[in-house]
């Protein structure tokens, strides 16, 4: 096994196909987005909410391969709780590394398991799986009205 | 029966099958049927075009123009004598879904026109009370295109089902019925490898006064086709998939039927006169070719079809039938893995769809990448017919004339390794 | 001012332009405006992507695939640098005139979807009230396309007609009003060589709320072209004219009504979902690509765009403003020829048109081609154009960045001769 | 100039060219076909009549280059009065010269003027041009109900 591939299948993202953190719909979903990415069919559904107390909540569904199913896990995580700063920082940070083809080192403070998705960045046709669920949550977010700094977010 | 090819032969003439991929590894590459390897003969006699005899074709008075006129209708016959067809009944297209849209759009533009008194041929007309028959089987380039004239038309779009091991559902043939103006179907599916009895669904077509389309795109590149077997009146396919060019695909059909039809495309080099407030168009095949065509690739397409022939397309089937049976054998004997398709080698090409249990096809196609086995993976542009086997995808492998069991026990290998990796075995 | 261009040095990298025909003539090739001729770069640049990476694009999980992905992508980037858009905003076609039926078809098609209930963007749905306005200088494949969409929905072709010297007549503008939903105009004629304001054109199609399409196949591969300058929200192009390979035109659009537009062919690549009875659509430029596309030639013309960038589009417009004012002069200084056109320099490009008294344009051509001159000869496409100027067809010359001033000496050498072996002079 | 294109341009068909003979309509032809060559535009119009004596009478109308009037010329001159045996073979015998490349000796007592064309048929361009009044020749005489021998003429 190539040394790429380890980067992409990094144990961690194994276990979040394997073991998926929050993959249950929110019910009360304020903002709710479906996302296929039309080249293999992958489908998954985030749906977004914003408390009283200014925090996010995030629920999904879908099917797919272990990078957008694990990549949807790790998201529904580092986000539940938390306040729309920090979910505008963590977009950024993820489509950046995203987008690095692997130079650059990703913020572990801001991403969290999402580092362990660095790796997907060397082969093109992952990104997309990656970023699905991603892109599923801004645009949910942005039905839900849930509006951040434009610069965070306009390249995915 | 065993292979009659020579391929270590052949694969010298292939030069991309010598690279490495992902660092160090030999590339296996069991994605033809998604585009197929080039031959350096096909390369060759693009450049050698080129280099000598570029021109406009069917326009200029000087001797280049003369060559490239010359070389363009000479791969348009040596093509037909491919398939068994006429010259002036081969129509240059892009590729086949350029094909399978001038089907479609020829009842469209008809009907469109007949609806602003315009004289067409009634067999083109669409109504609400008309239906059009495809089969669940279908590539997106032979189901959109209906779907669209159906919306442009508001004629009732109908299809064949499938059995549960991959084969139409020859029952479901009296869906074709007095309504149907067009029956559109699939010769060898991409995704199942399913060789479908097309004559009988055309000459059910030809029953109740129908036009029948065959996709030909798996069939013609893997074993001898000729197009009046078919039974069919419109048979598409395209150049990539039998060792030619990028951009060039063809469309064969019976000399009364393209008559009938009205152009699609139009421009220059369709006409016969032109004033500012109407034309006259040219016969077929010309009326289907507007524009500057596709001069080099047909040049290259030319020598494509020399190389087939000169390799056998009865060997060709021959050799294809082995390593198609060689890997079903071989699948068959992994744990936890099903195909998606026919599971034995009758009526079946190879293209051959499967899914490993707790593995999403993608990863499959992932991890075999990285031992340099290139296949396909995604619903392979026949979404409903995953769909149709509760797949989300599938990943593929599909061979040629360069492929031996070799590359399919990499393939097993591969599949083994990816099981072991992500601990399913 | 002369030609800054090295023509000798340009001329090597030009292998056809070495051979000899008819016998022993050197090739002085003056046949541009019908397609050019092509540098090594470019054969060179296809044929390393057959040899290392030909896959099927957008498609695969493996290296080959991504590879092929790049390269295509990489060509769609570079050529929206070139004439200045995004690559988003870039559609590839089979040629120009693909494109130009993409524009009209996305009228007729929204028609048709609309009468049947389909949700569709007003603008492009067409009425017996609504009008067309075209030119009477364009090349059929910008008037074939119009006169079918009139054909199908109703509506009324208009066209701008022509001074006696070859420009537009701009007091006819007017034509474009109220009911008017699109004009398409030429950018530089092929046949008078004119180039037309189109800017003036598009912003009074904009001023009605007019769809506004420009065919720039004889400006962008001539002088420095950037597509939001024209003022259109349409323009397409063919690659064969500019070095590229053939088999590939281009297709610019304004984000906004790319957007809008419904798709024209249908298939592979270009859908978002897709169920039996109903698919959607991917956004532009995907939408309008479907099936295996022309990655070949997308890389060959991705050569091309950067040997006229190293060229540099100036020095490529003032090196042919320099040949045309030369052979212009020459033409008239010829007893007996009479030029179909602009006979001045000024916002014209160097395909020149002319006849011969006494001599039939093709009489004239086949002379010319025996001492290894190659010219056009007919109605180039153009035919409602020659009869406005009352001529049957003509001779035409077309220059480009390997030709110089010795090549229209040929040219005019070879008129000479022709007269004297008709006994016209 | 080359000795092809002296083959081409033969002195008779300049001649033909310059003072065509019968180049007026036929206004009593029983049959009439207007035949264009799409790709420059050169035009023809012949018209036929067979007479109670059994001869047939050519008349035709057009423009383009010095091949397809010639052309014209020398065919309405060769058919003029005679025999429809005459014209069946006379178009059998044209026909074949154009085809054949070059190749073979044409048969003057057949084709008269008409075997000057025989340079043409190393021109492929315009082989067209010389077969185009022969072209609406055989359309108008089938419209005229005149039919000869197939063989003789299905291969234009
Ligand atoms: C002005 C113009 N428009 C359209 C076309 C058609 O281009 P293509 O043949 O590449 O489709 C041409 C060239 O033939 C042209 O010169
Ligand atoms: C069965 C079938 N039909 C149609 C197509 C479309 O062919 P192309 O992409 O060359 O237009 C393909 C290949 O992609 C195919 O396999």
């Amino acid at each position: 096994m190539s040394d790429n591939v380890e980067a992409l299948y990094q144990e961690i993202i194994l276990d979040h196909y394997k073991h998926p953190r929050g993959a249950t719909p929110l019910t009360d979903a304020q903002g709710e987005s479906f996302q296929v990415n039309p080249t293999c069919g992958d489908e998954v559904t985030v749906g977004v909410r914003l408390d009283d107390a200014g925090h996010v909540h995030v629920g999904y569904e879908g099917q797919g391969c272990s990078i957008s199913q694990a990549s949807a896990s790790v998201m529904s995580e580092l986000l539940e709780g938390e306040s729309v700063e920090h979910m505008a920082e963590a977009e950024r940070a993820f489509l950046d590394m995203m987008h690095s083809k692997g130079a650059g080192e990703p913020n572990e403070d801001v991403l969290g398991d999402g580092i362990a998705f660095a790796g997907v960045s060397k082969y093109p046709a992952r990104i997309k799986c990656a970023l699905l669920p991603w892109m599923a949550l801004q645009d949910a977010r942005l039905k839900a009205g849930i509006d951040v700094d434009k610069a965070a977010t306009s390249e995915i | 029966m065993a292979s009659p090819l020579d391929v270590q032969r052949i694969r010298k003439d292939f030069p991309i099958l010598g690279r490495t991929v992902r660092g160090d590894r030999p590339l296996v590459y069991l994605d033809s049927a998604a585009t197929s390897q080039k031959p350096t003969a096909v390369l060759d006699a693009e450049r050698a075009y080129y280099e000598n005899s570029n021109a406009a074709v069917h326009r200029g008075a000087h001797q280049l123009a003369e060559e490239a006129t010359d070389a363009y209708e000479s791969a348009r016959a040596a093509i037909a004598r491919f398939v068994g067809g006429r010259p002036e009944d081969i129509v240059f297209t892009k590729n086949a879904t350029e094909g399978l849209n001038l089907a479609a759009y020829a009842f469209s533009n008809a009907t469109a026109k007949a609806s602003h008194g315009h004289a067409v041929d009634p067999r083109f007309v669409l109504t609400e009370k008309d239906s059009v028959v495809i089969t669940e089987m279908e590539h997106h380039a032979n189901l959109i295109p209906w779907q669209e004239l159906c919306a442009k038309t508001g004629a009732q779009l109908r299809w064949i089902g499938l059995t549960d091991d991959g084969r139409l559902d020859l029952d479901q043939l009296s869906l074709i019925d007095d309504t149907t103006k067009v029956v559109s179907v699939v010769h060898q599916s991409n995704i199942l490898g399913t060789v479908n009895p097309v004559r009988r669904v055309m000459d059910r077509a030809h029953e109740v006064g129908a036009i029948g389309v065959v996709d030909a795109c798996q069939s013609i590149p893997h074993m001898p086709v000729d197009v009046e077997d078919l039974g069919a009146d419109l048979v598409t396919w395209s150049g990539h998939k039998m060792l030619g060019p990028t951009g060039i695909g063809l469309l064969w059909g019976r000399a009364e039927i393209l008559d009938a039809m009205p152009p699609f495309l139009t421009g220059g080099s369709m006409i016969e006169t032109v004033h500012m407030d109407h034309s006259t168009f040219a016969p077929p095949p010309q009326r289907f070719e507007a524009g500057v065509p596709m001069v080099a690739q047909s040049v290259g397409l030319e020598a494509a079809v020399r190389y087939l022939e000169d390799v056998g397309m009865e060997s060709v089937a021959q050799h294809e039938h082995d390593i198609t049976e060689y890997a079903l054998a071989g699948l068959q004997e992994l744990p936890g893995v099903r195909i998606i398709g026919p599971t034995d080698a009758v009526d079946r090409g190879s293209a051959i769809s499967f899914v490993v249990d707790g593995i999403h096809p993608h990863d499959v196609g992932q991890l075999l990448d990285d031992r340099g086995v290139a296949v396909r993976v995604g619903h392979h542009c026949a979404w409903p017919t995953c769909r149709r086997y509760n797949v989300p995808a599938t990943t593929r492998l599909s061979s040629y004339i360069y492929n031996d069991r070799s590359d399919i026990d990499a393939a097993l290998a591969g599949i083994r390794a990816a099981q072991e990796f992500f601990g399913v075995l």
